[in-house]
């Protein structure tokens, strides 16, 4: 159950005479001074105008989703979470554009093309009919990945008589390509590029660390990062070191888990030409 | 590719390919169905088997149903389906649950849910980029749409002429792992969505 | 390997076999038989199908004859053929050339993105085995390794001594298409896939 503090907060134990109905509904609820059941009634409500989006606090929303989420582990915190992301984000939009008329994030063009708020509610309902229709897509996919067709493999006799393989691919292509097949596939993280995130470049920021353990005895990473705002740059620069471990560039010692993390320019003999190439595994 | 020898040998004119499953042209059918290992159109297979493509698609019909117990002979432990925009053999359904025992093996790993749904926007906005997929997401692609490449359930058609933008539609792949013949098959989704959406994809909202 | 649920399911009593293309053990012999990539032995057939192995020789036996026009329904395009103790469905040798032309009329083959990453994968890997391979690429490789299998490029090493899995490795036809004289000469790729190889492909370092 939802570790949640406030026993009004917590939809199962909220009223017990409902307590059939709820547990059909197994998702996410949402008690709210004007709103009291499931997060999907929820938007559905606002998507029918029946109810004011600005009348709806998102932050007292978004505090009970994460007591809520407390209470889901794996891949279905995961889901929830995104799910979440995706309407909240939704409703913060609806609710500046209903706060602002003219919200200045909506295009004027739009606007003139529908009421901003439409739009929004247009874009959540579209949201929810792709979610809707992926659990047929979920349903198809696991009845077909049980299903077994004929793919056996030539006979011999009719396989030599296969077309030649067309094969146009250098031995750089080929290693190119074993590295993008090694490469991580799916992570799951909640995804952050569409903050547009300015590219930090590895190779800058390598120079930079280059260059203050070059110009004196010994630096902390702490210190190496110093003044750093951008998340970015902060792992550019420790995968810069990394890199530059690789290279037997410089040493490090690290006195306990977790301690300071001491650098010291260890090259006996350096190119800066090496720049040029580092963190190329990065590249693409 | 009409194979005139093979026509001569077979000698099954379009006058007795009504009994097309007593002619030789439901063998040489049978002969293609039996060596491919994807779906082939009804079009690649009367060119492979060198008759029209009208009796290749009654034969083929009559096909299925003999192989479902309703010709002369008993039910088969196959079936012939229609995915993907072709025909190919498949182990009757009925008998799956036999066949994953005897060829064991793990169960593919299950799509996310944001891939399925990422999946889901692609096969109904296709052609569509990555960011028009996202906006409609509301959360970066980019690995989930990775993810749907390598598995070849999405495809790239082809780059924006002006902004480079790489367009995707779904693959035949997809098709065949959904089951289903065409992209036409897919369940309708809301009308409400197309009067909206175009509004959405091409405006500045985010 | 018996499937009792199967056997239940079917309820196809000894007594009822001797009609055995009528019953359901000749659809699910079948359902093994479409299949299966290497000819099967009647003992693992039997196995496969939850039957005694006299019921299976028999039923096997009518199938043979089914196939070959001596039963309720016409020839068929396929035959059932014993081939180094074991049994496995081949097109009718009839068709050997509507074959051979269906075959050499395709295009010439390119190898997808999906196989040659898979190819690459064991180029650098190898010996490795499919579940390395499919965990590498995160989908299942099954029918990539075919491919890969009946265009030369890949060969069966050995079987795991442990677990029996088979190892695969690259053949020399690889090497003739990369224009090179031995794996060795594969450019080297970063150290940082095999010291931390594990980490990185289970890691969040993305």
């Amino acid at each position: 159950m939802a570790p949640s503090p406030d026993p009004t907060v917590s939809p199962d134990d909220a009223s017990p005479a409902d307590a059939s109905v709820e547990a059909s509904d197994p998702g996410f609820r949402v008690s709210l001074s004007n709103f009291d059941g499931p997060f999907d009634l929820l938007l559905t409500l606002i998507s029918k105008h029946e109810m004011d989006i600005t009348e709806v606090s998102l932050s007292a929303v978004t505090n009970e989703f994460i007591a809520y989420l407390a209470a889901l582990d794996g891949d279905e915190e995961l889901d929830q979470a995104s799910e979440f992301l995706v309407v909240a984000a939704t409703l913060l939009d609806m609710k500046v554009a209903g706060l602002l008329p003219q919200g200045e994030l909506v295009d004027a063009e739009a606007v003139a093309l529908l009421e901003a708020r439409d739009l929004l509610f247009a874009r959540l309902l579209q949201y929810r009919a792709f979610k809707e229709v992926s659990a047929w897509f979920s349903r198809c996919l696991q009845r077909e990945d049980r299903r077994h067709a004929r793919a056996v493999r030539l006979d011999e006799k009719h396989r030599r008589k296969t077309p030649e393989l067309a094969w146009s691919l250098s031995v750089d292509d080929f290693a190119a390509l074993a590295l993008l097949a090694f490469a991580p596939k799916e992570m799951p993280h909640v995804g952050l590029d569409h903050l547009h995130a300015p590219l930090v470049s590895i190779r800058e920021q390598a120079a930079i660390v280059v260059t203050i353990l070059r110009g004196t005895e010994a630096v902390s990473f702490r210190e190496l990062v110093a003044g750093v705002t951008e998340p970015g740059i902060v792992v550019a620069r420790f995968i810069s070191v990394l890199e530059l471990y690789r290279h037997a560039a410089l040493s490090f010692e690290q006195l306990e888990p977790l301690g300071e993390l001491t650098l010291r320019w260890a090259a006996d003999s350096w190119s800066d030409e090496t720049l040029a190439t580092l963190g190329a595994d990065y590249d693409r | 590719m009409t194979d005139d020898r093979t026509e001569t040998a077979a000698g099954d004119g379009p006058a007795t390919e009504t009994a097309a499953v007593e002619t030789p042209l439901a063998e040489r059918i049978e002969a293609i169905l039996l060596i491919i290992d994807e779906p082939i159109g009804l079009v690649a297979l009367a060119a492979a088997v060198g008759a029209p493509v009208p009796a290749v698609r009654q034969t083929v019909a009559s096909l299925v149903d003999d192989y479902d117990g309703r010709g002369a002979g008993p039910r088969r432990g196959f079936e012939l389906r229609e995915v993907g925009g072709g025909w190919r053999l498949y182990a009757r359904e009925d008998h799956d649950d036999l066949i994953a025992d005897f060829v064991g093996g793990q169960a593919p790993a299950r799509l996310s849910q944001a891939a399925l749904e990422t999946l889901a926007v692609i096969a109904y906005k296709q052609p569509v980029t990555r960011s028009q997929v996202a906006s409609i997401r509301a959360v970066n692609v980019d690995s989930v749409v990775r993810t749907l490449l390598a598995r070849g359930l999405i495809t790239e058609l082809f780059a924006d002429s002006e902004t480079g933008a790489i367009n995707y539609g779904t693959t035949d792949a997809l098709l065949q792992h959904l089951g289903i013949n065409s992209i036409d098959e897919l369940p309708p989704i809301s009308p409400l969505l197309d009067d909206g959406a175009d509004g959405f994809d091409e405006g500045a909202l985010r």
